[in-house]
């Protein structure tokens, strides 16, 4: 089982990702440089925070025609194991594997704090360890967090199942007050049809350390792990 | 050549930014002012070449970098010389 | 050139005389401005470098005490910790958010110059009132906002800071900013050019017309007028600041790179003479080979411009392809401009051609020192003369505490800490709304623990005691988190030195910090001098501004405030 | 009625967004683009006035808030209608 964390130029979580499997999980796991093409010996790939490229533009705007782009693509296709977090992300929406956009949250600030999200979809390989309705506390930290799409495509994320994340209350409710950016739904995280690539704007990897005070995002790994050892879902 | 291109949020997208000028203005006494919509103005200086080709070029640079049209609308501009 | 030539470069008719006298001869119009920036207070400290001895600056940990871009500290395991505190006071004031975001970019250039990764961000921030001052808000979010976008972008937490308000600001905000980053020993770079024939190469940003006469804009009262000298506001890039912080880290990794500084106050002027001040060597560039985004610069622009984002290094001869190539690989521009002499001077080409040579020392090292008189002001003994038994009584406590914990200055800072970053790098161990912030150092079960601190009315009413007592605050914060004081470094805010009660001030602080950090045995290894923070209607309190650095030697031992369980018992230390 | 306002960066002062976008369509093949400046383009509806009088409200509107003189310049236009 590998891991492969992309590094473009203004990755910044792409230490925080390797840390938390390599010594916290003690998983094999590389850097890959964003002009690699040939990622085949990864089972993962995660698309890491933090401002590619300055995130100049839109965010994820230039990353996305890194050459290593194309090859995630078909990583993808083939039906093995995207996960953009934040800035990765917004690098997926741009390049098609994700509908929608991420937009300036909408009090205009960048916005650094824990959140509570809940589990929406524990049938994709990210989340198969949670319970569906679960509350989990992630920190967020992003200035265009805000999800955007359509009424048509929104009604197509609910049908197929794609909404991952939500936030929510403590109590896990969905509500505007607890809705940190204005996303559509209070959308946290998505995944594509196939449930293989998934999007989330908040850090699981910040959130996977006692020591820094929650270790509620390790699920989402340890999910992967186990979903990578049984080769299959239970 | 020089080429303008401007690009917008769709109707229907909600613009915090641009309400949030509204209300400067307002709190400043601009009372006239009704709405605000904010977008970017993307110029670009290029090398001379046949108007209808650069047309062509600059349509494809929106589409492919300079706007995301899930959410924005483009318009461009060439201006010779 | 008229005949009052210093006058058009901030100089006085005697600094003038002293580079006649140095040079033998009339500077060119090149020359003068290299010794108009250099001397200006914000790069030669002339004003304020002879009360520096007071401080105490070594001791066995100071790796590295003032003088250098950052000091260092060691904290054991073969690593240290480097530190410095600056202000952008004058440029946040004109432009908030790009004000507050290069002076961000520029500290933390100056800490990886040291070959230090930089590990954390902290500032501290003044400004007027800002209940009915739609201004005053406007300044507030912007440098929020800036240090925010700037330090988020780069990927470096902002663990801590600073706000207060007080109308003392209105005219003069505050905006200081402190890196802290680790080294380890042997990894130690310093800024200087030795080695004739090693070869000078400039890295990063472009050269254009931009910033240039910052340093003599920090020099001077802000003013109506001087609120519009607009070429010393930037635009910062901290995309291209996060390729140069890698890049030259993977750089100083080798053995290539003699000596790095960064392009900051008075650019290429000032790295280069002060490179080779400390080298006791010469150096010759050529401006032709400095890299522009402007047509048409001429030589002294060149030399004088404070673009961001740039660095200056002395790399070994022969090794310049493969510096070049760790460059490359993070898309920057590179260009070797000049070589190491040993004769002394800087000598500035043009095309090859001779455009300016003078003593490298005499620009780094001989700006004129003065020593200010001082009196103390008339306000002091006024003010002291309050008397607290002719103060009212207060009947209902309970709506006092109700006022203070709601009044700007008390209450919570979270709108301001939500908006940096403080966890990404994932070693943030105490986020700040604590004491101070403590951040886990890699590879070790140590951590850091980091605070700036300053009560600014104390200072106003005693600044010798209200100094000590800063120190003394940020020792406190430092040790709750179970922290071992062990650096300070420190931002002297102050009103015009030339007036002999604003001189004061600063000499008292100056004293004030250098007894605690005695008592304390906490040396100061580096500080930042901000003086001229005044408009014509009134000068700012004394605002000495403690950054402090301790360490915690077992991860386990970290402290943190809120009460812990039902039943435990509390206990009220000290007097 | 409607105006538009253009917010551009001064010459000189450098604009760290537009030069990531040149690097980026020139690594999209697009060699013929020189240089790029990126600005804001800023969108009002306003109550009907007389002409003369919203050109003074709005270059004082400029001049406050839409713009940072310091380093931006700006220009606008007005769209009767
Ligand atoms: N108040 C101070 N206390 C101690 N050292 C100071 C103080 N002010 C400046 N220094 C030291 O003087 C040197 C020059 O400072 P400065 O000009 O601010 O650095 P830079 O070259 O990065 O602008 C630095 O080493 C700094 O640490």
């Amino acid at each position: 089982m590998k891991f492969g964390v992309v590094v473009f130029p203004g990755s910044n979580c792409d230490i925080d990702c390797y840390k938390v499997l390599s010594n916290v999980l003690k998983k094999d796991v590389d850097y890959v440089w964003h002009d690699t093409e040939n990622i085949e010996k990864y089972d993962v790939i995660i698309l890491p925070g933090g401002f590619s490229y300055g995130d100049y533009l839109r965010c994820g705007a230039i990353a996305r025609f890194s050459k290593i782009m194309d090859s995630v693509v078909k990583h993808a296709n083939k039906g093995k194991l995207v996960i953009g977090i934040c800035n990765g992300f917004q690098i997926l929406t741009e390049v098609g594997l994700l509908p929608g956009a991420l937009i300036r949250n909408n009090n205009l600030k960048f916005i650094c704090k824990t959140v509570p999200i809940r589990v929406e979809n524990n049938t994709t390989p990210f989340t198969l360890n949670c319970e569906k309705g679960q509350v989990i506390n992630i920190p967020i930290a992003h200035g265009e967090g805000n999800y955007f799409i359509d009424e048509e495509g929104l009604a197509q994320l609910e049908k197929n199942n794609q909404i991952v994340f939500r936030y929510c209350s403590e109590e896990g409710l969905i509500d505007e007050k607890s809705n940190p950016n204005g996303s559509v739904k209070n959308i946290a995280g998505i995944c594509n049809k196939a449930g293989n690539v998934l999007g989330m704007m908040p850090h699981p990897e910040r959130a996977s350390e006692l020591l820094l005070g929650n270790e509620d995002g390790l699920i989402l790994f340890k999910s992967i792990i186990d979903y990578l050892e049984r080769g299959h879902f239970e | 050549m020089k080429a303008v291109v401007y690009v917008t949020l769709k109707k229907g997208i909600s613009d915090p930014q641009g309400n949030a000028v509204k209300e400067a203005l307002d709190s400043l006494g601009y009372r006239e002012v009704n709405k605000v919509r904010i977008g970017k103005i993307i110029e670009l200086e290029l090398e001379d070449m046949d108007k209808e080709e650069a047309e062509i070029k600059i349509k494809e640079m929106c589409e492919k970098l300079l706007a995301n049209t899930v959410m924005e609308k483009y318009s461009f501009e060439i201006l010779e010389g | 050139m008229n005949n009052k030539p210093w006058e058009s470069v901030g100089l006085t008719r005697e600094e003038y005389d002293k580079i006649l006298e140095i040079l033998g001869r009339e500077p060119n119009n090149l020359e003068l401005n290299m010794y108009g920036v250099m001397w200006s207070e914000h790069c030669s400290y002339k004003n304020s470098r002879a009360l520096f001895k007071h401080f105490p600056t070594s001791n066995e940990r100071v790796l590295q005490g003032p003088g250098e871009n950052a000091g260092i500290i060691d904290i054991g395991d073969n690593k240290a910790i480097a530190m410095k505190i600056e202000s952008h006071n004058h440029p946040s004031a004109v432009e908030p958010y790009q004000g507050a975001a290069t002076g961000v970019g520029g500290i933390i250039r100056d800490i990886f110059a040291m070959g230090a990764r930089p590990i954390a961000l902290l500032n501290s921030l003044r400004f007027g009132e800002i209940e009915d001052d739609a201004h005053m808000r406007y300044l507030f979010s912007g440098v929020v906002s800036g240090i925010g976008g700037y330090g988020n972008c780069i990927g470096i937490p902002t663990v801590g800071g600073e706000v207060y308000f007080n109308k003392c600001y209105k005219g003069n905000p505050l905006v200081n900013a402190m890196c802290i980053g680790v080294i380890e020993h042997d990894k130690i770079h310093r800024g200087t050019a030795a080695g004739v024939g090693n070869l000078v190469m400039y890295v990063g940003a472009s050269t254009g017309r931009d910033g240039i006469g910052g340093a003599s804009f920090a020099s001077v009262e802000l003013t109506e007028e001087t609120a519009v000298k607009k070429s010393a506001v930037q635009v910062g890039d901290p995309f291209m600041e996060k390729l140069l912080l890698e890049a030259c880290l993977e750089l100083l990794d080798t053995d290539y790179v003699v000596g790095i500084q960064d392009l900051g106050a008075a650019g290429l002027t000032s790295a280069c003479s002060e490179m080779a001040s400390r080298g006791n060597s010469g150096m010759v560039i050529d401006v032709s080979l400095v890299p522009r985004r402007e047509e048409g610069m001429l030589p002294v622009e060149v030399m004088i411009s404070e673009s961001q984002e740039r660095m200056l290094l002395v790399i070994k001869k022969g090794a310049e392809e493969k510096v070049k190539k760790i460059f490359d690989k993070w898309g920057l521009h590179s260009a070797v401009i000049g070589k190491v002499t040993d004769d002394g001077m800087l000598t500035i080409m043009e095309n090859g051609k001779i455009v300016g040579r003078v003593p490298a020392k005499s620009l780094a090292d001989e700006a004129p020192k003065y020593y200010r008189e001082y009196e103390k002001p008339e306000y002091i003994d006024k003010k002291r003369a309050l008397s607290i038994d002719k103060l009212k009584e207060v009947n209902d406590l309970n709506e006092v505490l109700f006022k203070m914990i709601s009044s700007t200055n008390l209450c919570s800072r979270e709108w301001v800490y939500n908006q940096y970053d403080y966890q990404v790098r994932t070693n943030t161990v105490i986020t700040p709304g604590s004491d101070a912030a403590v951040i886990r150092i890699d590879e070790t079960n140590k951590a850091i623990a980091a605070t700036t601190d300053c009560n600014s009315r104390y200072c106003y009413l005693n600044p010798r005691r209200g100094a000590r007592i800063a120190v003394a605050e940020a020792a406190r914060n430092i040790v709750v988190t179970g922290g071992k004081p062990l650096a300070i470094t420190d931002g002297l805010n102050f009103g015009n030195p030339e007036k002999p009660d604003r001189f004061w001030q600063f000499r008292e602080s100056i004293l004030g910090i250098s007894e605690a950090c005695r008592k304390f045995n906490i040396p100061v290894v580096s500080g930042n001098v901000s003086f001229y923070n005044e408009t014509p209607e009134n000068a700012i309190y004394p605002t000495p501004i403690i950054g402090m650095i301790g360490l915690i030697d077992d991860l386990d031992k970290v402290m943190t405030m809120e009460f812990k369980e039902e039943g435990d018992i509390i206990v009220l230390l000290g007097s």
